[in-house]
């Protein structure tokens, strides 16, 4: 067994400096009903090649993204990570490594974890930002839970333009809760999201660009909330729209939640992600996951820790702002590093490449005899309607190896309203070929 | 030579990305556009592998030395996993791709789920939880509707033994129900006495660490679970010590309900420095059917993914399918090891734990002697009584001889706990090693050489870190320097 | 440019402090005719997501051993490296560290050169190996070279079996050398070297397996040598072999070189691998090639340094003993992290595995009509007649999806004789389903 | 702790390789099978990874700190080379596979090879070489097969400049050649009279460095080659300092015959801890008939692999086809920088090395202070006369710094020389602390503190190692101690 390091002479020397018969003696506490009760259905070691072997037919039955046209989005999104991204997270220190409960030899994580809140509060425009939580998903929830600890009320109305998953979550999290209002999701852009402020309001949550791709006013969210004394989280499923988007710190936004998976992080069918969250510098004990700080040592020397765990279930046990445990290290180690290597320059680039490619998508899209592109306003996502059922259309073009786009019944099932209707993104990876791929492939399928 | 920060070395100029300059001639952001300066700092590739590569060098790690901390299970990560977990049939897959282009994802999702269900001898595995912790709070959820829909909404307690972790609390407090405290018996253990005594009609579930967070495995486990079941509550298994009874014992076979599984702990996906993680949580015939979306079921001619069930009592707790770049590694480690080389690793984590505890039983105090240990050794303090050390020295005192220090002070139960888990993946050499330092650690204790610890650690990167004046004047963000306009220039 | 640090005002900084005008100024002594007098017509600077793109496609164009049944071995073979070797070898210390010349510094490279070396002694039963030369062919040449030097005299035989690439790497190097004897290539496993040794040989050269897969007596050839005073060296073009066969040291080999590709390598398309070279400890001072040695330090621990470097150009220049600058240092690593995994426990077992899958290939190309499997003894390669000739047949099979092996009239142009031969190399990796694939089509093709 | 050694941690049971335990019913070895033992140390894979992550700590490396080693080039190593070379397309392929199977291994050939002969203005380029010596043996190959052509293979006499790498008159001795010695200049270049005044119809080619070693482009290169070729004789230039004129300067308008140029060096292929390298050689007009196989040629259809030609004058100077592992590395680094890039890097080369003059020349001593000085800055030991002070030991002071030392006691032609490559990948922060530091013990050294200086290193893995003992008494593999029966039992 190439992981056991023992032989089984030393397991029987080891038994004999135990003083114990035999291994099963070791398990004398286990009822005799439950031990070694069953014969194990289950395949026995295999050598590393016949497992790579295994893995590989596996991986060999789905499409890759990279194999053609790719358009699919809503809320995760194919980018290019540098290769020495991927590289260094490889790096034993980095990936063998545990939280960093001990500072004195975990001060490459800890400074990392410092670099990194001060990239994620640079980018929303924000006081502070945690050391990452899950998902952007989790993420919204946790901020409706800390706008209720810090107003100390109760309504959260979460906007119609939110992506349909984590508006579930966050019902999952606030289950049965009167006081949560799910607006009707609005594919035109339009929310009526501010009529439903009032006194016992905690917080709205708006998503820019929403889940349809429309940019959101959130100035205007930001006035309307806090004139009520309610919060503005702002969640944001697309971050390297921060590139180009103003700021939400800018606008007023209270809480910002994003999902961080596009900077350094594959699309790995949905997960690991990270989720990335903001506030203000006053609200920074209400926020739950991971904070790191800087401190000096003995030596007068600066180092960094993990600080203001009296948050944590750890310390706090049930009086804690979240259960949560871990947070996503390596991939805000992802994130980190590629957003080092993109900088303000690269970053702005890189939007603006997005930006570019979706303008590009969107014109060629609206030349096409039965596509109508509803979005006035989009970052790299736009929302078209077509006139046939968008499902089976979007199955068909997968057949052909284009990947045209996620059709929005399959995250609002039973809402006939959308049926035709499919959101589709594009990156720096999109290339004119795609389009021209897509564009022909759509034709020939609504004529 | 100290290693900067990133904002001291790079400035908003430097990129180490190359990307075509688009002029935008029109845009379509309607006004929102970007008129705040962004101030990020950006480093060339050389300049970022420099960083990164020497900060790691800062860190310990699996790959450099023993991690003895208990309830961690810091284990070897293979590979393979990682190798497997990057073929673009799995990174670059896409969670709302078309079901017809990702069959061979579900069904690696399915395979999981069968090693899974096996090894627990369980109904149902929802495998989106993004962490124990989170499974912690999808498997409560469960338990929380199945009272629902029992029309048994009024149970609004939870029993939590007070060696618990701390996540059960504060998921139990999360959901809203109160947390009643059972308490230990002398010997480490719960007795199904005193569960029995705190059972009531207002009781949901209790959660139980098994084997528990002391390294025993609970004796009376069926029982209390027997007990639980004919109080109309749940019985929800804490699995972040599955790793010393895998392959071994069944936790289906004790009567749980609901048990999370921590992939990171059992099945070696690796920690990454504070995840991320994921953990699936298995689920009996009872609570199956509130498992969450999504899960895969076998349709006619193909594997289909459910994602939607109206009216669904539990929902979604998260907005894909869960941690797949985990189940790829976690099913990697599990075709390697197999049913049988899982079992032998459960065997080797607990052999490992008893060599430590016999080797160093002189010397250190042993809280809990009646029973062999599982996978962990735990000591309590009491030997460093009068000596002027604490536990936190000794700890500490470890870093200086390359070792990362076990978990200290938990569970709460014990004064001054010593928790030591070594894993299966620890060499009887490096065990020898072991025991040798912490003899000898504790020998200098006893004699009186303070200093070594209370002066640790002196050869690791930091000294002791000011914890007290990082919560005080919490500096959570690096800010230019009043005398530095702007970076690197 | 992402990997040059230097921003434009950082360069005009730094001609600031020299005081050059511009750049150019520092190309003064560039004769004017050559100093931008061109225009390069060569592509720009590139993203990453685009040069990525490229080399997949070029990549795509060809067929990897791993996409169907393959027997191609001839002098590479295709083995299984565990994923841990490959991660370890890309270890920034390892893999962007220089040559060991400052010791201190320098230990981690330094000791597994110690222990590659002492690796290599072992395997081969030889006192003392070298860490490494360019790969096997290159070393059978350093090695005649080598044994010149020993004995003072100049005639070399070269069986018949030895690889025709190592021959023609040996003749290139003895250029127009009279006392080169190069025996000719016999299918049948039969060697009359030893007939040609005489007073003046220097060495002869026998490689076992040969280049069809017959083993050869290598204590009858160390026995006629030595009688005449000549040396005996041994050429290993599967070192995997090693693992089941009499190690060459225990037989009379004076000199072993040895292609150590096999262990710890990928095939690459032919490079870069790894050449292993052992011999006798009174031969030290005539090997060539870096060599490690244990010494103390300044504080009486032990260290390792590079050694008997009076040997070698950087110090002896024209009286060097080769020209050689370089090792295959991370071949060589990747070498010692594979062997050290497998251990004497797994070497063995890789060997027999090897060796049982070759006999099953052995076994059912026996049963196709029309081959003729020529081999008595082989290790885990052999050769077959066929009725046809050997490389339009095989590229018919490569057009089926099958990699049948090699036609010997590849290396052996011009000689109708070998025009109906193939070589075939079974290793771990080939599985039952790939010889019932080759058969079929054999079998087919031949009817 | 210091690591063991691989046999003081492993053993002949353990193995971190699972396969199939086949028995062998019968065999075909014929009696040759093995009876001896191996007696080879093995270990499980968690030991393996520590072993060797431990083992790498103690190395210096580029992605550590800078390496300012005159004439070795030590720059940057893009991950997008690694990961590209790891292409199963690229690294799964065999030599001897059909010609057909690999056509994009050979389009990738033919792409270097234009890229090559673009840069260098050459006719032919033979990729084969496995490392920079081996370049060097086959040009100076094909210069000998074509004076035998020309039938002049009377000459006998290889001219080689005294600053000359030692792979110079080493591989023209391995050829048989006799190594006649070109004086320099006192201003560290060649003189082309010095040039003329050696050849003779016995002198079959010269053997130049351009850039030289001391870090200077030889002004009368032209006029040099063109006496060379006057004399009939041919001018191999060593490449190994192309990397301060790529995209600048083409060595085929100086004149050169033939050139190797190091992949690694130049183009960004690791070093790897002393290789593999590669060293693919660029041919003039006149050499190209003369260039070994195998090389691509474009066929009616496809691209074609010929790997003999009847009567060949060189033949074949490896097995297969050189590094190709290397080749698709070297491309995908001239693809990512682009001509325009490679230019650059070359000037920003030039540039560090003179910024690191300008900032040190007042403190130490310059050499040949007459020209700006290519990719390297060469001081001497002059400054360091009565101080007690040798260049080594300067340079072992440098380690404690945390810096490789610089290239010592090379080029010969200076005496204690230091020969300084800061590349072009180094940030100005970086040259701007290397400068510093050398300052400060430039000036220390003058002070008097040579302590600093002949103690050093004191803050590296190892003090300084006895090399007179590991040569005198040499131990060139481990040996079982004598008290040790067997390793690890």
């Amino acid at each position: 067994m190439r992981y056991l390091p023992h032989s089984d002479h030393e397991r029987a020397d080891m038994l004999g400096v135990i003083g114990a018969a035999d291994i099963d003696a070791l398990f004398s506490a286990v009822p005799k009903a439950a031990l070694n009760n069953f014969v194990l259905d289950l395949p026995a070691h295999s050598p590393e090649f016949l497992v790579e072997a295994h893995m590989r037919a596996l991986a060999g039955k789905n499409h890759a993204a990279g194999d053609g046209p790719f358009f699919v989005g809503a809320g995760a999104y194919r980018h290019h990570v540098p290769a020495s991204v991927d590289h260094l997270i490889q790096r034993s220190e980095w990936l063998t490594a545990y939280t960093p409960y001990q500072p004195e030899i975990s001060q490459g994580t800890l400074q990392m974890l410092f670099e990194f809140q001060t990239q994620v509060a640079k980018i929303t425009g924000m006081d502070v930002a945690n050391a990452s939580l899950y998902d952007g998903s989790t993420g919204t929830a946790e901020a409706v839970l800390m706008a209720r600890r810090l107003t100390r009320k109760n309504k959260i109305v979460l906007s119609g333009g939110l992506h349909p998953h984590y508006r579930d979550v966050v019902k999952a999290y606030l289950k049965n809760d009167p006081d949560l209002v799910c607006l009707s999701p609005s594919p035109n852009g339009q929310g009526d999201i501010l009529e439903q402020i009032d006194g016992n309001t905690a917080a709205i949550v708006v998503q820019t660009p929403d889940f349809y791709g429309h940019l959101r006013d959130l100035k205007a969210a930001a006035d309307a909330a806090h004139a009520r004394g309610a919060l503005l989280i702002v969640v944001i499923t697309e971050v390297v729209s921060l590139g180009l988007l103003e700021a939400p710190g800018a606008l007023g936004a209270d809480i910002v939640v994003a999902e961080g998976q596009s900077i350094g992080n594959a699309l790995n069918f949905g997960g690991p992600y990270l989720g990335l969250m903001a506030t203000k510098k006053e609200f920074i004990r209400q926020m739950p996951g991971r904070l790191c700080g800087e401190t000096v040592d003995a030596d007068g020397n600066r180092g960094f820790v993990l600080t203001l765990s009296t948050r944590e279930q750890h310390i706090r046990r049930e009086k804690a702002t979240s259960n949560i445990c871990t947070n996503s290290g390596l991939c805000a180690l992802a994130f980190s590093i590629h957003m080092a290597l993109l900088g303000e320059a690269g970053f702005t680039r890189l939007a603006r490449l997005n930006h570019a490619n979706a303008i590009a998508l969107a014109d060629a899209l609206d030349g096409v005899p039965g596509v109508d592109v509803l979005n006035d306003t989009f970052f790299n996502e736009m929302t078209i309607r077509v006139t046939q059922p968008a499902a089976p259309l979007v199955e068909r073009l997968a057949r052909r190896g284009i990947l045209a786009g996620v059709p929005v019944s399959r995250l609002l099932p039973g809402d006939a309203s959308v049926d035709d209707l499919i959101i589709l993104a594009a990156t720096e990876l999109t290339t004119k070929a795609d389009i021209a791929a897509l564009v022909a492939a759509l034709t020939e399928e609504l004529a | 030579p100290e290693e900067p920060l990133l904002f001291e070395m790079g400035d908003t100029e430097h990129s180490g990305v190359d990307l075509p300059d688009v002029e935008l001639t029109r845009d379509r952001l309607g006004g929102f556009g970007r008129k705040t300066k962004l101030d990020l700092a950006g480093v060339t590739e050389p300049e970022a592998m420099r960083h990164y590569v020497r900060l790691s060098r800062l860190n310990h790690s699996i790959d450099s030395g023993m991690y003895p901390l208990g309830s961690c299970t810091m284990k070897h990560n293979p590979r393979l996993n990682e190798k497997m977990a990057r073929l673009p049939g799995f990174s670059d897959i896409h969670p709302l791709q078309p079901v017809s282009t990702v069959q061979g994802a579900l069904e690696l999702m399915n395979e999981l789920s069968h090693w899974l269900m096996t090894l627990t001898n369980t109904a149902a595995v929802a495998l989106s939880p993004k962490a124990g912790a989170h499974g912690e709070l999808l498997g409560m959820m469960a338990i929380k509707a199945a009272q629902e829909a029992k029309g048994e909404a009024h149970r609004t307690i939870v029993l939590v033994p007070e060696s618990a972790h701390g996540t059960n609390p504060a998921t139990a407090a999360f959901l809203g129900y109160s947390v009643k405290p059972v308490p230990a018996r002398d010997d480490g253990t719960v007795d199904v006495e005193a569960v029995k005594a705190a059972l009531s009609p207002e009781v949901a579930a209790i959660m139980l660490t098994n084997p528990n967070t002391c390294g025993l495995f609970e004796p009376q486990v069926i029982e209390i679970a027997r007990a639980v079941h004919d109080a109309g509550a749940f019985f929800y298994c804490d699995g972040a010590n599955f790793n010393a009874i895998m392959g071994v014992v069944r936790p289906g076979d004790l009567g749980i309900d609901a048990m999370h599984i921590n992939l990171h702990k059992t099945f070696s996906t690796p920690h990454g420095g504070g995840g991320p993680g994921a953990g699936p949580v298995v689920l009996s015939e009872a609570l199956a059917p509130f498992a969450p979306v999504p899960f895969v079921r076998r349709g006619d001619a193909s594997l289909e993914l459910v994602e939607h069930i109206e009216d669904q009592a539990l929902g979604r707790v998260t907005a894909f399918h869960g941690q797949m770049g985990m189940y790829v590694r976690a099913l990697t480690y599990m075709l390697s090891h197999g049913g049988d080389g899982l079992a032998q690793a459960a065997q080797d984590a607990v052999l490992n734990a008893n060599y430590i505890k016999a080797r160093l039983q002189h010397l250190f105090s042993v809280p809990f002697p009646d029973y062999p240990t599982m996978h962990e050794a735990l000591f309590d303090d009491s030997f460093l009584k009068g000596t002027g050390v604490t536990t936190l020295d000794f700890a500490k005192a470890m870093i200086d001889e390359g070792f990362h220090p076990m978990t200290m002070y938990f569970p709460l139960v014990v004064h001054g706990a010593m928790l030591i888990e070594p894993t299966e993946s620890e060499s009887k050499q490096t065990l020898d090693r072991f025991c040798d330092v912490m003899a000898e650690l504790a020998t200098d204790a006893k004699a009186g050489k303070s200093n070594r610890f209370t002066s640790a650690p002196v050869k690791a990167p930091r000294r002791r870190l000011d914890e007290t004046r990082a919560a005080r004047q919490p500096i959570l963000r690096w800010e230019r320097p009043a005398e530095l306009p702007r970076a690197a220039e």
